[in-house]
């Protein structure tokens, strides 16, 4: 495989380095500096790992790979991991990287939509994940709303253009550390809905996840990923600054730009939901994954 | 009639008997789907497929193709009277051919919003090049010496047309509506993503995020049937039409 | 004598890709009603002529001038030029459909020389099916159906057996008086040219210039060769006397 | 030769300034940036583009052609020489042009990673097409009484295939060609999103998650140079090919 | 008498789309180095007869019996069946070229003939610049330049004046008799029968059958026709005589 960053290969380091891939969830953007850090910091060489960072092109082929053994780790969803895992596919968590959802219900500011029920009548458009259809349809009727009247459009992944061109009310499946700054930065005033504030359950956004096989086989690996990206992630914690210049670098080397003011404001609202008073980065509990199991299970058409 | 038909069968089969023996082997059905798993799909899904779906989609095709035979026709028939017409289309019409749908999303969604028509454009787009391509072709193949006869026949600049350039650039015009017609379901299915509620693009890339291969695989039989259907209509066209080639 | 009906004035042609001029410096005129034979070495410039009076070719210098305007001309070229796709039918009612004669009023026009011309049963059939003495006959029924006043006809009986040919010449002759025809005719057999013309011109070649002008004032029909043999005579020294070898 | 491109000169001029003044009017950049927003990232990426990923894009397009001609031609010769194979093979050819790449690409990533070859597959789907059924018609179409003067010379198959087949199907199998060019940069382009780290068609997706609209188009106008010269290098080809045609 | 090289034993052969047999229980022989001449009307089956000597078409009945196996057939059609897209020098080597000659070679091979059949500096030129007399000779060199022993020659000359085709005949005729080869000559020229035949066949129409057979043995070269016009006369007779009306 030749895709991704390989990281160089210390010349002193005797003892081989264990190859290992990982799939991000979408192109590299601030969520992913914590895994940069690491890299650059040398943490998954200390761990006896060279990483090898891969860019899926469809937003499935995180889970899809990792169940059919291509790659070793990947970053996905946690509701889309729970379908996965009812579908079959041998995958588990790892650890939550974002423990609350960034997937926010979107439109422009001068639509004065106040709550979800004034979606009501309206069009909203989403990325043809029918996940989305259960949010809104919880936030709605949480609000006291009739989705039923809510009209959902399967617009592919041109969520922007949709509210840009008007042609849609408002948008879900939208990231609110990546459309959310880069639509403000390209001058259009936003305003979002947060699902957690009606009614969803606050799910795992993004989840590092392998399959079984690696899982039960290799344990040692697994173990020495993660200790290496709780360094990079305490890292990022601490330096914020530093820690997005390394992505940002590694970007601006590979001659895809990034724009540091919306990366910066990305990071800023990442890292208020990486970790929280209550629960460490990477924590994970059963109940809470039961809970969501419940919540996708009751909001199933 | 029957007998010859027997041979093709058979590798068919044999194709589906390996493809599923392959599938089972391979044991990632999220991923390659069986040809069994694919038609227990077909039917339980079939009422939605049918009467929901399918529909949906034969709309964009069908309008597609016309529109983009229609166009393409029209383009060649414009760029063969007029060499200047040609100089300036050509390069155009290339470059419309290299431009990936998915850039010009955001502009058809500005242009026709989440309508059938921003499907059709994408369809036309995808469909008219070889018709266009093909239909010139062949008229510019037409042999002088037949341009003359009806020149010395004063036949009209229409009659012309009509009498020779049409009968003669049928087989090269033929050729391309059997590119263009499979081509018509792809356009039909990459239009759907787009912006869609219904149809087999759409629904197949929906049951590719609940990770479900063989619910992604149903609408595409209906895909290709529709392909094969197509294309064996234009083959029947074809040896009526060119009957006198025998 | 009647009047002039057209007139070569001084025309030199040289073909583009050619070295030398194939027509230089000739003049001719052709009179109403006459009947009129072009005699020449094959590669001369006779169906070069035809192209010119056509139109289909201009000449670098002079011109082909027609003193009566409305006169269409009934052309038939030396290659039959059949479309291959339409029935022989279809193929000899052209002119008549090209003038906005409805279908059935064309066949019902044709049919009478199907049998005529020894094609009857043929009517339906596609070029491809017919011999090429039939192919030549179609393609000179073609050329005689649209009732022009002037045919210009390049070899039109070359590929009949004698006594085709011989009832083939006696309709042409007949038709022709009849009807006041004037028709230039190319052809390579002397007796043919003897037989039915009124006039002879043999050409020389490279480039092409009248040699001989020969006019033949026996009555018609001319069914006794004999009384015509000095005519050929004359023809033959006068064609092999300029030339030692071909 | 520099006047014939005048006309055609001013339309795209006029066609870039009325673009301008539009994508100027609608002020939405990232979704219609204008000409000169995009030429200016076109300097700014220099480098980048050229170096980088223009050279990534050209080998997938050329490899992929360089497949899918030889692949289409072989595909359509065993055709024509073989009925059953014919009828085997066609309905699977159409299915595999009517199931969208979207579908497949976890099933090509699966067998080929994220190597070139995944690229060049999806290149090779696309267009292989229309130069298979052009390479087949033209093939066809070859005309009987010739094929049967090769069988009274007693040529080999193979000679006949080099010396009649592949000159008479030379023009269809160019307008596949005409095709096939343009789509195989579109196919490169769709095939980086399988995966890739560099590319002409990856870089402007990148730009699409950056609401960077002159970034999404300036890629494409190289995607749509190769697309043309590619066009024009064929369009040569055919004019020296065929100049028997004049 | 020499060895009969071939035998037509008893054949019987309808068109697949015909409704009556076109060659019904024909016999005929031919000897090795004889020139024999075939005349029918036109339409009858001379070229048919043709197609089942080489094999083009199957008989219903009967049989066409080769004595000598290693014959090598030069055929020309009665179509020239030039390649449009070979020069005339590439048209005319082509049997070389099939037989494994190399081009320089094949090159010296053709080249007097080229003077001696007129058609000096056009070697080089395309097909559709040929005048159809020099087309025809292309096409008759075509036919001899194999070297074949046994000559099937369908109206080689039917398009050539008079003087050219005397050139043409005496040529013909002394390389027969030079090299002993075996003709058999479809011709509408009584004329051109009686001076070159050793034999000549006369046939009857619908369906085919002999009429007449004439053997001449006066010595060549035949310069003085009046000779050989009793031959004529019988011929003349019995054709005209069949029939009332064509
Ligand atoms: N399209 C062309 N381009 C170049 N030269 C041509 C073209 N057509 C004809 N010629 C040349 O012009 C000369 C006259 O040709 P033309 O067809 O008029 O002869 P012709 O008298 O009709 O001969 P034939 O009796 O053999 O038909 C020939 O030498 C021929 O090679
Ligand atoms: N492919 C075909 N299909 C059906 N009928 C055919 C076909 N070819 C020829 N015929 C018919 O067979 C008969 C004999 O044709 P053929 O070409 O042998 O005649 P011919 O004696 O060579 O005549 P000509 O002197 O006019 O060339 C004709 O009546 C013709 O219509
Ligand atoms: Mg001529
Ligand atoms: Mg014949």
């Amino acid at each position: 495989a030749c895709g991704g960053e390989v990281t160089e290969t210390s010349a002193e380091s005797t003892d081989p380095l264990e190859d290992v891939d990982i799939m991000l969830d979408w192109y590299p953007n601030a969520v992913h500096t914590f895994l940069y850090t690491a890299i650059e910091n040398g943490y998954f060489e200390e761990e006896g790992l060279n990483v090898n960072i891969i860019f899926p092109a469809n937003p499935t082929d995180p889970i899809n790979l990792t169940a059919a053994g291509e790659l070793d780790f990947a970053l996905s969803y946690q509701p889309d991991i729970i379908t996965a895992q009812h579908q079959g596919l041998p995958i588990e968590a790892v650890a939550p990287i974002v423990r609350s959802p960034l997937n926010h219900v979107m439109f422009l500011a001068d639509q004065n939509f106040s709550s979800p029920r004034d979606l009501e009548g309206k069009t909203v458009g989403y990325p043809g994940i029918p996940l989305n259809e259960q949010l809104l349809k919880t936030m709605v009727e949480n609000d006291g709303g009739d989705f039923s009247k809510v009209k959902m459009i399967d617009i592919g992944f041109e969520l922007g253009p949709a509210i840009m061109t008007e042609r849609a009310d408002a948008i879900i499946g939208a990231y609110i550390n990546h459309e959310y700054p880069v639509l403000k930065h390209e001058g259009y005033d936003i305003n979002y809905f947060n699902p957690t504030d009606y009614g969803v359950p606050s799910y795992y956004e993004l989840v590092l996840i392998t399959n079984e096989k690696l899982m039960n086989e290799r344990q040692e690996t697994v173990e020495a990923f993660w200790r290496a990206a709780v360094k990079g992630y305490e890292q990022m914690r601490d330096e914020p600054e530093e820690s997005l210049n390394i992505l940002l670098d590694n970007q601006e080397e590979a001659n895809f730009p990034l724009i540091e003011t919306v990366e910066k404001e990305s990071l800023d609202i990442l890292l208020s939901k990486m970790e929280t008073e209550e629960e460490a980065f990477g924590a994970q509990s059963k109940e809470h994954w039961e809970q969501i199991e419940n919540w996708l299970e009751e909001t199933k058409e | 009639m029957i007998r010859n038909y027997t041979a093709p069968g058979l590798l068919l089969l044999g194709l589906l008997i390996s493809w599923e023996i392959l599938a089972g082997f391979i044991d990632k059905p999220y991923l390659m789907p069986g040809p069994l798993a694919i038609t227990d799909k077909l039917i339980s899904l079939h009422s939605t497929l049918f009467f929901t779906h399918l529909p949906a989609t034969l709309q964009v095709v069908i309008t597609g193709l016309v529109i983009s035979t229609i166009l393409g026709v029209t383009v060649a028939i414009c760029m063969h009277g007029y060499r200047l017409i040609e100089r300036a289309l050509y390069p155009l019409l290339v470059i419309s051919q290299t431009i990936p749908i998915i850039a010009l999303a955001p502009i058809f969604v500005l242009w026709f919003g989440y309508s059938v028509w921003s499907k059709v454009v994408v369809t036309v787009l995808i469909t008219f090049f070889p018709i266009t391509v093909n239909m010139y072709d062949g008229l510019k193949s037409t042999p002088k010496e037949l341009r003359e006869l009806f020149q010395t026949m004063n036949a009209s600049p229409f009659a012309t047309f009509i009498k020779l350039y049409v009968p003669h650039s049928l087989p090269s015009f033929l050729s391309g509506m059997k590119v263009a017609v499979p081509l018509s379901v792809v356009g039909a299915a990459i239009g759907e993503w787009l912006g869609a509620e219904a149809g087999l693009g759409y629904f197949s890339r929906r049951m590719m995020t609940q990770f479900d291969g063989a619910g992604v695989f149903a609408p595409i039989v209906w895909l290709a049937l529709i392909g094969i259907l197509g294309f064996l209509l234009i083959t029947i066209i074809e040896r009526y039409l060119l009957r006198w080639r025998a | 004598m009647s009047a002039k009906l057209l007139e070569l004035r001084d025309i030199t042609f040289t073909y583009k890709t050619a070295q030398r001029p194939t027509i230089e410096r000739l003049n001719a005129e052709v009179y109403e009603g006459e009947f009129l034979s072009l005699i020449a070495p094959s590669g001369a410039g006779k169906s070069t002529i035809f192209r010119l009076l056509m139109g289909l070719e201009q000449p670098q210098h002079g011109e082909a001038l027609f003193h009566n305007n409305n006169s269409a001309m009934g052309y038939m070229p030396q290659k039959d030029l059949l479309l291959e796709w339409r029935t022989v039918l279809e193929n000899v009612t052209l002119p008549l459909e090209l003038k906005g004669v409805n279908k059935k009023e064309a066949k019902t026009i044709a049919e009478p020389y199907f049998v005529q011309f020894g094609l009857e049963g043929t009517q339906h059939q596609y070029p491809r099916e017919l011999s090429g003495g039939m192919r030549q006959r179609a393609s000179f029924l073609r050329a005689m159906i649209g009732g022009s006043k002037l045919l210009l006809l390049d070899e039109p009986f070359s590929a009949l057996d004698a006594m085709t040919r011989l009832h083939m010449q006696d309709w042409l002759q007949k038709v022709c008086r009849d009807l006041n025809l004037t028709v230039i005719l190319i052809t390579h057999d002397m007796d043919e040219a003897i037989r039915v013309s009124d006039r002879i011109l043999v050409f020389s070649s490279s480039p092409m210039s009248t040699y001989l002008e020969l006019s033949i004032e026996e009555p018609h029909p001319r069914a006794n060769l004999e009384t015509l043999a000095p005519f050929k005579q004359q023809i033959m020294r006068q064609l092999f006397s300029g030339v030692d070898s071909i």
